[in-house]
């Protein structure tokens, strides 16, 4: 039997024969056919609209003009409270809407969407539930397209959060397959968006709050079979670290370092789970996400550098091989979970043309990456009231602490900015490449944090720590108000065009458009289209539920609509989801957002607008009717 | 690859009175590496080992194990459903069936 | 102490002089300013808009020419999930929101309704879950203007599914008291709106399905001191009967009926609750209200008439006496327990102006009475598909039966038209007075019915048959499609000016308006609006789950909005809110229902509309907002 | 008194249909009265009174005095709770503390 720290690692030769071979055939019509279906308008085929996830759309109906016309066409309740993350995927005419615990997902004809056309309710193991860290989320579907060669149907793909994936035939939501990925009995659960690349499917994890080991997984869409299976601490090889890692930026570290820099075996319960976005590079083939905390919260317990927690990853795609890593915050203090958002742009720096990954991370800082070789291209602050760092050494990469704000037993840390909820969190971000700039959903929040110690017991909570939190110095401390901003960032010059801030956050995420109208769900409540080159507030909409996803546009019968879900939840909305009142509960989240619930209570929809509310019940006020005949004078 | 040393403002203030309290417990900041990419320091008056100490977190190897346990054992599972699938076209979840 | 038979039906003086007390000074008045706030188009104070609970405004706004151009022009979602029942009121620029269980209240200032001004959300005994029989649903909330002689403050009152009565501070909402009206432990729920009538408020019952002896009481609404309380079944006394109960009308029955109908004490367990619809008739003094069927559903087992349950009642406000009652349905066999809508109406019929009530009722029979003195003027079937009856006997009031459809133990009755939930169930219906229509959500539902036996057990279910059922004969029986109608009904002539059928049934209830437009939700989640002329449809909208609450329209800041719930439920709704299968389930819903799934999902929550979807925050859209202030080019 | 008597065509050919076929167990039609409001009549085979027969419900005395007697004792807790609202005009739920 093979050794735990050789497990994972190792890719069996007949998977990576498989991947290669299906890449020759298949795989990389499918890859190219999924880029293709991502230029259509009427399509929205992947987590953030293509592969550089930039969710910006080419669609310009909608302009700074007329969204003040902007009114719902209609809407769909997914059955379900707990927050909704993510955003619906729309291809070929069907919409496919995924939704919190137990992870139901419906899909809808957009020719009738008041119908239902199949819908996928898996029965859930319930403990699921308990080990949940921050509500029931889920943060998305992925699409496959079949290739004509395979026998395989499109498929839809579905993470649960009792750690199945599953594979649904998208034409009639059938099961296709199941494999188990994550075991909730050792407090590892699913709650990101599966990513399809080719003909694999990749699969992130939760649970760094249990001190789960993070990983991530590639599967063969047609045979369920693991390709490969990465993780974030141990070994190089379980790591995907080989000879040429870092090889342009050496002084982030190369080999040995996911052994070197924990004591022990802590590595084997270090965390680094990857629940939040990816990017892909087709012509690097190279996959970008990064990873979470080490685990516990509490630093104390685990002397070293955590590595490769917390890091910035580029993976090639077919065997899971490390291309380069940057960790953003080496032996984090404050859960830094940088699990965020990578847009992918081509942007000209100091003069140079480059390729970059932009990536706002949860420590403060939004870092600008050279996504060939990972050379670090900038790190500005995301607010001037980040205050655990002074900098970033450029040369290093080394984010210099001011130790003032660090943490440690013994210790109570007073006034640390930002806190643990970061100044960015699982937000999914947009950026405008006409406009350069990118649309940032930025948290406002600090905190005192008191780290306490306690013994790792496999499926229970491992955090370690007590926290207080609360606005930003910019934000309304009496009321718990003002813990969020949206901002416009450039990043040649690392200036925000525009900021402005929200009462909450806007946690979910933000859409681009060539229409000069930027939109944003808000915690508590409203659907907001701001003028992308000035930030001005020019519509707005109350929604049933605070939201927590980020919005999507297509293209449906030449009509523009936009679609966001809504249902509070998530983190900040855990005392609002699980009724609690003790400030340090939740994480320090119900201190926070306590005032959440007098905006907003629990949801859980879809809302899809368009000018006028247009849409297929005022193209044809009969379509759906059970019958149009209407019997006059009878009994 | 640019080297710029990019900091606003406000935070430049923050360094500069901070360089002035420096010392005693606020001394890591991070840019002390043994080698590149193993920065950490302890804190003073913190260990730079924990096991023995009083932050020793008395890790019980067998907890330590189950995650892999557990993950071995998931991917044998779905290693025989695949085959199974690959052979019959048809995805049997539960293993005691194949 | 006093013997069981003597509970209730005794007023005690000192409680009688209290309310009489009222009226003298503070009451009336009391009563007099409902009156006149619910002519103002601005408020909605009771359910059914006004005291005839024609649920008719007066507004105008919205034609039929321009009902095309409805959107929403702002949401809530209340958080909770199974069946809303019932709709808003609005008072002073106020909407207060009733909810599900476990019965949460939310005020919303319509300056800002994307702010909650407060929230009510009792703890509630989880126990109440297992005893409602009909899914989890409310009915709707009163109001009691204050009187200015009074220190008690304007009261919101709120039926709690546990049996609780709470009156709040409608300013503040601050519980001002709390009574026990209903014991769960004994089966009794509260799922019916209460009702207030001068300083009083009238509460229904719930339960008949496990034996509950209906009852209905009234509250001082100052002291929280019960001034009457009066039962469906028993001693004249606690019934109501006086000497000149009936008087008008003595083939309906008059005094010891409500024991001698019933095999020795069955009546103590016979049912006859209350929890449909309430009007009142201040000229009258009169409280018209209906009861429900007798228990259990097998029919064997109790031999009998079983008065007074199936039957319209007007009872004088003060102290609860009945003026006249009429026994619908004598020794139902069926659970047509006729609770339903009671619309006043002033209409010349074959020549004489007359006071009516009209009352669609279960049985598949619409009444129409003089409210006055109880005369029976029209019994028209509500479908030319009924079958259990042949005709009413207007002389005698007696419904003739066809004994083909009637049921017995030992025999499973097939193809019986209506079904036991009636070809109308608890939708609030409405009567357009310039039309001289009344447009009535009806059931197309037949059956098949064997009994069981089966023991008494307090707080346990009490029913005694098994239900299969399925569409009415104009539905798709196939399909399980066409299980409802909508019409317009004329009560002088007894036609029905417009009927149209719906696939699930328009379950809540409907809205009929000046501006010649009528409204209502249905349970497959579309809200329509339909000429009230000719029944045409002219707009629908998608909402995010099914309706069963019925809609109604208020004025703001001069606009005119339309609202109504969304939240699929109550019994036609137990299949997909509690994950049923077997179609006998949930009293034969499971199977009738079963396609509603594929329509709709679960949801809570409140639409409100306006033409183009004008409201609050297009008219500003810097309205609650955390700031308007827009940094630009900082950090 | 409206008397008209007002049945739909479909009905009315169903009741003569009927008028053909009743008898035996069909012939409860509601109409034999024994005195205003009281028409009921046993179907034909099945008893006038169901105790001792077959059809006895078998009743419980004890179970069927639960609902009254919970009644009252609710009615006493209210009125525990409106005098004191009345005496101190603030209302206090638990009676345990009047
Ligand atoms: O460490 C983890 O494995 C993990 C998982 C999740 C998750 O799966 O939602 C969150 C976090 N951490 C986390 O740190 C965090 O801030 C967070 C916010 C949210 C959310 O949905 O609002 N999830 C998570
Ligand atoms: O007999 C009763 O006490 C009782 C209560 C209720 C209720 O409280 O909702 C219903 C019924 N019966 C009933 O017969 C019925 O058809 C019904 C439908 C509904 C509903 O909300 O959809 N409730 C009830
Ligand atoms: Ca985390
Ligand atoms: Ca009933």
């Amino acid at each position: 039997m093979r050794r735990l720290h050789s497990i994972g690692g190792y890719v069996s030769a007949s998977c990576v024969a498989l991947a290669l071979g299906g890449l020759l055939t298949g795989a990389a019509n499918a890859n190219d056919r999924l880029i293709e279906m991502a230029k259509n308008p009427e399509n929205y085929v992947m987590p953030g609209l293509d592969y550089t996830a930039d969710n910006y759309s080419e669609m310009d109906q909608i302009t700074a003009e007329n969204v003040k016309d902007l009114r719902v066409a209609w809407t769909f309740s997914t059955g379900l409270l707990n927050g909704h993350e993510g955003t619906p995927l729309v291809v070929d005419g069907v919409m496919y809407v995924n939704s919190s615990f137990p992870n139901n997902v419906y899909a809808l004809d957009l020719k009738n969407p008041g119908k239902i056309k199949w819908q996928y309710k898996p029965k859930q193991d319930p403990a699921a539930r308990a080990v949940a860290c921050c509500d029931l989320v889920n943060r998305g579907l992925a699409y496959w397209p079949s290739d004509d060669a395979s026998k395989t149907p499109n498929l839809i793909f579905s993470n649960q959060l009792d750690g199945h994936v599953v594979a649904l035939n998208a034409e009639t939501g059938e099961m296709y397959w199941k494999v188990e990925n994550a075991d909730i009995k050792v407090g590892s659960t699913l709650t990101v968006a599966p990513y399809v690349v080719k003909d694999l499917v990749i699969i992130g994890s939760s649970g760094a709050e249990l001190g789960v080991r993070g990983v991530t997984t590639a599967y063969n869409v047609k045979t369920a079979e693991m390709v490969w299976r990465r993780f974030a601490t141990g070994p190089d090889d379980e790591i995907g670290i080989g000879d040429d890692f870092n090889k342009a930026n050496p002084q982030y570290g190369q080999k040995g370092l996911g052994l070197a820099t924990w004591e022990d075996d802590a590595w084997k319960i270090g965390g680094g789970t990857n629940w939040g976005w990816y990017a892909y590079d087709p012509s690097l083939d190279l996959i970008y996400y990064a990873r979470a905390t080490p685990r516990p919260w509490n630093e104390t317990m685990r002397p070293g550098d955590n590595k490769w927690t917390m890091t910035i990853m580029a993976r090639n795609a077919d065997d899971g091989m490390l291309k380069w890593g940057y960790q953003k915050t080496p032996h984090d203090e404050w859960d830094y979970a940088g699990v965020n958002v990578m847009m992918l742009s081509d942007q000209k720096i100091d003069g140079k043309d480059l390729k970059l990954v932009t990536h706002p991370d949860r420590n403060g800082i939004i870092y600008t990456l050279n996504r060939v070789n990972g050379d670090l291209v900038r790190a500005d602050f995301l607010d001037d009231t980040v205050n655990v760092w002074t900098h970033v050494d450029m040369k290093t990469g080394i984010p210099v602490r001011n130790p003032e704000y660090g943490t440690r037993m013994e210790h109570k840390g007073k006034d640390i900015c930002p806190s643990a909820m970061g100044y960015h969190d699982q937000a999914h971000d947009s950026y405008d490449p006409e406009r350069g700039l990118f649309y940032l959903a930025i948290n406002h929040i600090c905190m005192d944090w008191e780290p306490f110690m306690l013994p790792y017991r496999a499926g229970q909570f491992f955090v370690g720590a007590t926290l207080s939190m609360y606005p930003g110095p910019k934000g309304d401390r009496a009321n718990y108000l003002g813990l969020g901003q949206v901002k416009a960032y450039s990043a040649p010059d690392g200036k925000y065009k525009w900021s402005v801030m929200e009462r909450f956050a806007a946690w979910g995420g933000t859409l681009a458009t060539k229409g000069g109208v930027m939109f944003y769900p808000t915690l508590d409540g409203y659907f907001k289209a701001r003028n992308s080159d000035t930030g001005e507030l020019l519509w707005k909409f109350k929604m049933p539920s605070g939201g927590i996803g980020y919005p999507m546009t297509y293209e449906h019968n030449g009509t523009q609509y936009v679609a966001v879900y809504y249902g509070v939840g998530g983190w900040p909305g855990v005392g609002l989801v699980f009724d609690l009142q003790d400030p340090t509960a939740g994480l320090g989240a119900v201190g926070a957002f306590r005032n959440l619930q007098n905006w907003t209570q629990q949801g859980g929809g879809l809302l899809v607008f368009s000018l006028d509310g247009k849409g297929p019940y005022s193209e044809d006020v009969n379509l759906d009717e059970y019958s149009n005949e209407i019997v006059t004078d009878g009994t | 690859m640019t080297t710029i040393l990019r900091i606003t403002g406000a935070a430049l203030a923050g360094a500069l009175a901070l360089a002035v309290t420096a010392g005693g417990a606020l001394a890591y900041d991070g840019t002390n590496c043994k080698a590149p990419g193993n920065c950490w320091e302890p804190k003073p008056g913190y260990p730079e080992k924990v096991a023995g100490s009083k932050y020793d977190p008395k890790h019980d190897p067998k907890e330590l194990a189950k995650q892999g346990d557990s993950m071995k054992e998931m991917e044998a599972r779905n290693a025989k459903r695949s085959e199974n699938f690959k052979k019959t076209g048809t995805w049997v979840y539960d293993v005691s069936k194949l």
